[in-house]
C-alpha cells in the first residue's frame, strides 16, 4: 500500500559534484525494496519528483536518496536540511525480483542517477551471499560517488566519460574488456546507456529500470508509458509496472 | 449544512469529484481514500477501440501547470466496462463516462455501450481533448461538428450527457448555447488549453507531440471568466473545472454558477486533495454565510 | 557574442523590451536603470482622446499570473507625444507606440498623429485589447475587422506596423495570416487571456470590470505554442511576449521563433528585470550554444 | 530616488491579534517620510505587496511596518523572521506635507491598519512641537496596537466596534463625542472610515491616505487610480501621487 508520509530529513550531505544523499525517517522503510522510488513534493512545483530508494535501515527505519542537481526541483531540494520534512509518496513501483530469481553471480552496470537505487540491490544481493560485480560509469572524477561502498560488496569497476578517473570511456566499453561472469544482470541509467548495455547482453539474463516524465506516479494518469517488445501497441507504466522491467520485456527510447 | 446537489442523472452527496484522466479508473487512488467519500467519480476517456496514445514524454511543468498529451490511451469502450467498471461498482458513488472519439460514429459507438452497463450514471463527450490528431479538438472549435456530435450522441443514449467544452475557442458562449440547443443535458468546462514547452538543452517542444494542454490553478482565472459567462446564456447544470486545488476554489466556481466541480492535475501533487476538499468543503461554505451547496451556486452574479 | 537584431524599422541591440502597458513611458523605471540598456522600449496605449479607463479595483493577482482592466487609460495621443515621448527622446532606445481605438477612424486617427513626431520608430497595433467595451476586442477576435484595421492604418502610416494579436480566437494562425495579409511589417504577439477572479468575501469579481487580462509566467505556454504555429506560417518578424522573467524564457521564445520579445507583468516585481535579462543573455545564449540572438530565432522547428 | 534593495529583518513581533511588527535595517531609512510605503515581494507572488512606513529610527538604520494578516500574501509574511532578508522597493509614493504647513494642533484618525502610519506621522508631529490627539479605532480590544506609543505623544482615544475595550463604535463616534480642537487632521483607514470621517470633518483641512489593489506601485501601470474631486473624468495615481492627499482632492470610493 503506497502511503503519503511528510518525512523528516534526519541527514543531508553533498557527496559528488552537484549530487546529494537525504536520509529519511518513515514507519515504512522496511517496506522499500530494491528498484523502487519515492515520489517527492515540492513547494510551488505542480508536479512531484520520483527518486530512488538508494539504501535502506530496517533497524533505524530510515532510507536514503541521492540525486543529482538536474532542473528547478533537484535543485531546490539540495537546498533542504536536516530538520525540515518533505510530502513523500511511498513505496512506489515495481523492485528487482530477487526473491525469486536463483542468482550466484550478479552483475550491476549503473550510469550516473541510475547508481543509487543499485547500491540497495547490491547491498541486498550480498546479503543473500551473491557474488556481485559492479561496473559504475560517471561524467568525471568530481561526480564519482560510493565506489568505497561498493567495493565492500564486490569487484568494483569505474568509468569516466572524460577519463579523468579510472577507465575512459563507457561502462560497456569496461564490460567488453573484463568480460564479467554473471548469471544476471542489473542496470540502471540513462536510456542510451541502457540501450547500449542492452545491446551488448544479448540474449543474457538481466533487469533494467527505466525514467520517463511522470505526472502522478502512482498509474492512473498515462504519462510514463513504455512499449512492450513483445507486442509494441500495448505498453506497460513505467511508474507502476515498473520502474524494473525484465531486459527484453520493453522497448528502450 | 447539506453538500447534496441534484443534476441529471446525478444524485450527488457532495459537488466534488475527480476529473477525467487525472483519477484513471480509481483502482490507485483507492489505496488513499474510501472512493465513497466522492461526489462522483468521471473516469478516463473511452474511445471505440484501445488506444496507445502518444509517443513520451506525455508531460511538462509549467508556472503553476502542467501540460499533457496523452492522446487518449484507453483500453477502449469494451476493455473499461469488462475490466474497469467492475471495481468501481463497489462504491456507492456515481461514476460518469468520458466518451471521445475521431469521427461522430464512434462517439456514438462509445455512448451506445454504455447503455448496455450499469456501471455508469451520466455519460461526459470530450469534444475538446487537443492532443489526438484526427477529430478530437476539432469538435469542440466547430460549433456545427459539436452540435451534431452532440445530437446524435443525445439521440442513442439512454444517459444524460454533459459535454465537455474546450476553452480555446473565440466565443465559449457561442458553442455552450450551441451544444445546449443540441440537447446537451449539462455541460461540463473547462478542459486544456493548448500551450507547448520548449526544452531549452534539446531545441524543441518537451512533449512528444509538440503541444499539450495546460491545466492547474494557471488556467483558473480562464476557467472562472468562461463558466459565469455561460451561466448568463444557458440554464443546464455546470460541471465546472480548471485548477481547483482547495475548497475555497470550488467555492469560487460555485459562485460563478458551477453545480459541480471536478478536481484534475491538484490529484497528482496530493493523491487525497479529493478527500481532503470535501472534508474542508463545509467550513469554507459556512464561514462565507452558506448553508448549502445549493444556495451558492451562482451567487457571485447578483452584484452590479 | 551579438545580440543585435534588426526588424521593419527597429535596429535592437538586443532583443528584449517592456510590453506596452508595463512601462508606463518609461521615466518610473529610468530610476533604477539606464533605459539606453534596452533594445526598445513599448509604450503605453494611445488613444485619440484622453482615456480615464475603467474604475478600480482594476488589477487582481493569480497563480503565477495577474489580472488586470485598466481600460486604456493614456493622456490621448497629443498628450502622448507632446508630454511623455520628449523624455524618452534623450535615450538612444528605440520607441513603439501603441496604438488603440474603438473604431478603425480612431486607430487611423492615432497613428496618423504618431506620423508627425521623430520620436517613435515602429506601431504596435492594439487590436487586442480585451478590457475596453467596445472596440478593442473584437477587432483581434475577428478576422474581417483585423483585416480591414491593419489594412488602414498601413495606408496612412509612415512607420512599420506590428499587429498585436489576441490569444482568445480558436485560430491564431488565421489571424496572423489575415493581418499579415493586409500588410502588417510583424506581428506581436501575445497580449492577455480574459479572465476572472471572485472575490469571496464580496462574492463579486475582484476587478471593477469583472473580466481582466490574464499575463505572467501562467500564460507562457500558450504564448510559446502560438508563436510556433504561427512561425510555420507567415513570414514576418515576431515580437514575442506572455510571461517572461529570466533570459533563459527569452531564449525559449527566440527558438519558437520570436524575432525580439516583450517583457510585461515581471516589471512590476523587479523593475529591474529587463536590464538584468539583458546583461543574463549572453551567458544563457552560449551556454546552450549559440553565439548570437540571430542564430538561435527558430531553432527549435528543425527536429522531427 | 526609488530603489530595490534585499533587506534584513533585524527585530519581529505579533503585537496584536494577527498582527505583525516587522523593523528593517536600510541605508535609506532617514529618507523615509511619513506617509509613505514601502512595495515588498514575497516568493512566489507576482505582485509586491504595499506596506506603509510605521515609524523609522534615523540613527539605527531601521524602519518599521505594522501589518495585519489579510491575505496569502500577508499571512506568508508573518512568517518571515529575524536573519531573513525581504526584497524590497523604496520609499513610495507622497508623504504628509507637515514641512509646509503651519501646524499647532493636530487630530490623528485612524482606522485597522491605517493606524502605522499616523504613529510615524504622529511622532514626527510631536517632535516638531505640534499638539498630538489621536482616535484609533480596532475591531475589537484583541486588535489594539500602539496604545502607549501613541499616548506618549498626546492625548489618545481608541474605539472597538464590538466595545471590548475603549468606547464602543467608530472613531467618528469618539470625534463628535470629544468634539477635539485642530488645524489639520491626519487621517488612514478603511475606505468607508475615511467617508465618514471626511464627512464628519466638512471643511475642515486634513489629508488621508488611500489604498487601492496596485500593479507595479511606481505609477507605470495605471491601477491604482483614484478620481480628482475638481474633474472626475481625471485621476491620480495613488502609488505616486498619493497615497496621501488632501482630504477634499479626491472622490473616495
Ligand atoms: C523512477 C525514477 C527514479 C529516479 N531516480 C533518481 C535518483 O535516484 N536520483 C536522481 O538524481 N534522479 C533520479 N531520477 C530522475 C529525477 O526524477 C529527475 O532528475 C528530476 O525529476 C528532475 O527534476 P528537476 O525539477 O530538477 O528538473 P526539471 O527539468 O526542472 O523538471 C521538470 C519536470 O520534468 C521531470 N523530469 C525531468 N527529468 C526527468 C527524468 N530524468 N526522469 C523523470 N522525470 C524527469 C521532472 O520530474 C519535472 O516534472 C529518477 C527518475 C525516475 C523516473
Ligand atoms: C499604500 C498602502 C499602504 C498600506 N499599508 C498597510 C500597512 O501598513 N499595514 C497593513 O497591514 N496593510 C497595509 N496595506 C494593505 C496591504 O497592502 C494589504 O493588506 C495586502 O496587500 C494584502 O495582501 P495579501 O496577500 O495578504 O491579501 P490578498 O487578498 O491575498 O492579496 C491579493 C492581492 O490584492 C492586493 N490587496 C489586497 N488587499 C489590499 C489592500 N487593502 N490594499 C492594497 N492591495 C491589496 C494584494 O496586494 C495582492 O496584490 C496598505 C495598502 C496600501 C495600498
Ligand atoms: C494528464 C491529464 C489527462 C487528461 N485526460 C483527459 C481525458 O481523457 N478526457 C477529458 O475529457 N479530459 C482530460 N483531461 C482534462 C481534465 O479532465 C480537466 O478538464 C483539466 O485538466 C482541467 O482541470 P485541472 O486544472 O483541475 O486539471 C486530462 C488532464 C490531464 C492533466
Ligand atoms: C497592467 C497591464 C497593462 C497592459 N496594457 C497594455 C496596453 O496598453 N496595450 C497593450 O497592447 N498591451 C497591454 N498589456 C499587455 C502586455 O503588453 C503583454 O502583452 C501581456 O501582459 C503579456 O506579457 P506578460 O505576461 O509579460 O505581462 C498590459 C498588460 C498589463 C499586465
Ligand atoms: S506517471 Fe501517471 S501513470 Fe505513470
Ligand atoms: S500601482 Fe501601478 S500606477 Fe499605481
Amino acid at each position: 500500500m503506497m502511503e503519503r508520509q511528510l518525512l523528516p530529513i534526519i541527514k543531508q550531505s553533498q557527496i559528488a559534484y552537484e549530487t546529494f544523499e537525504i536520509v529519511f525517517r518513515t514507519s515504512l522503510a522496511q517496506q522499500l525494496k530494491p528498484g523502487q522510488f519515492v515520489h517527492i513534493a515540492l513547494p510551488n512545483h505542480i508536479l512531484r519528483r520520483p527518486i530512488s530508494v538508494a539504501n535502506v535501515n530496517p533497524i533505524e527505519n530510515t532510507f536514503t536518496i541521492i540525486f543529482k542537481i538536474f532542473g528547478d526541483g533537484t535543485k531546490m531540494l539540495s537546498t533542504y536540511q536536516v530538520g525540515n520534512t518533505l510530502d513523500v509518496i511511498l513505496p512506489c513501483g515495481s523492485h528487482y525480483p530477487i526473491e525469486d530469481l536463483h542468482v550466484r553471480k550478479a552483475l550491476i552496470v549503473g550510469g550516473g542517477v541510475g547508481v543509487p537505487p543499485l547500491y540497495y540491490l547490491a547491498k541486498t544481493l550480498k546479503e543473500k551471499g551473491v557474488d556481485v560485480t559492479s561496473i559504475l560509469g560517471f561524467q568525471g572524477k568530481e561526480h564519482v560517488f560510493y565506489e568505497e561502498k561498493f567495493q565492500q560488496l564486490g569487484d568494483t569497476h569505474i568509468a569516466t566519460n572524460d577519463g579523468s578517473y579510472g577507465v575512459k570511456g563507457f561502462v560497456t566499453d569496461v564490460i567488453k574488456q573484463i568480460e564479467p561472469e554473471f548469471d544476471y544482470y542489473f542496470s540502471c541509467g540513462p536510456t542510451p546507456m541502457l540501450q547500449a548495455v542492452t545491446n551488448v547482453m544479448g540474449d543474457k539474463q538481466g533487469f533494467i529500470s527505466l525514467e520517463e516524465r511522470m505526472g502522478c506516479g502512482v498509474g492512473t494518469c498515462y504519462a510514463c508509458i513504455v512499449p512492450l517488445k513483445s507486442n509494441p501497441e500495448k505498453s506497460l507504466k513505467i511508474c507502476k509496472d515498473g520502474p524494473v522491467f525484465a531486459a527484453n520485456e520493453v522497448v528502450l527510447g | 449544512m447539506t453538500l447534496r446537489i441534484s443534476m441529471p442523472g446525478l444524485n450527488l452527496k457532495n459537488p466534488v469529484m475527480p476529473a477525467s484522466g487525472c483519477f484513471g479508473f480509481g483502482k490507485e487512488y483507492s489505496q488513499f481514500y474510501d472512493l465513497n467519500e466522492l461526489g462522483a467519480i468521471i473516469i478516463k476517456a473511452a474511445t471505440k477501440e484501445p488506444r496507445y496514445g502518444n509517443p513520451t514524454p506525455r508531460v511538462a511543468e509549467t508556472a503553476s501547470g502542467m501540460l499533457n498529451a496523452i492522446g487518449l490511451q484507453n483500453p477502449g469502450v469494451q476493455g473499461i466496462i469488462e475490466e474497469e467498471l467492475p471495481f468501481l461498482q463497489q462504491f456507492s458513488t456515481p461514476v460518469i463516462a468520458n466518451v471521445a472519439g475521431s469521427t461522430i460514429e464512434e462517439y456514438v459507438y462509445v455512448a451506445k455501450s454504455f447503455n448496455e452497463t450499469n456501471g455508469v450514471q451520466a455519460l461526459e463527450l470530450n469534444i475538446s481533448c487537443p492532443n489526438v490528431k484526427e477529430g478530437g479538438v476539432q469538435f469542440g472549435t466547430d460549433l456545427q461538428l459539436a452540435k451534431e456530435v452532440t445530437y446524435k450522441v443525445k439521440e442513442v443514449s439512454r444517459h444524460p450527457v454533459y459535454v465537455k467544452l474546450s476553452p480555446n475557442v473565440t466565443n465559449i458562449v457561442e458553442m455552450a448555447r450551441g451544444v445546449v440547443d443540441a440537447g446537451a443535458d449539462g455541460l461540463s468546462m473547462i478542459n486544456t488549453l493548448t500551450g507547448m514547452q520548449i526544452n531549452l538543452k534539446m531545441k524543441r517542444p518537451i512533449i512528444a507531440n509538440k503541444t499539450g494542454g495546460l491545466s492547474g490553478p494557471a488556467i483558473k482565472p480562464i476557467a472562472i471568466r468562461m463558466i459565469y459567462e455561460v451561466k448568463q446564456a444557458v440554464d443546464v447544470p455546470i460541471i465546472g473545472m480548471g485548477g481547483i486545488e482547495t475548497a475555497e476554489d470550488v467555492l469560487e466556481f460555485l459562485l460563478v454558477g458551477a453545480n459541480a466541480v471536478a478536481v484534475g492535475t491538484a490529484n497528482f501533487r496530493n493523491p487525497l486533495v479529493c478527500s481532503e476538499i470535501i472534508k474542508e468543503l463545509p467550513h469554507v461554505l459556512e464561514m462565507y454565510g452558506f448553508s448549502s451547496v445549493e444556495e451558492a451556486i451562482g451567487k457571485g452574479h447578483t452584484h452590479g
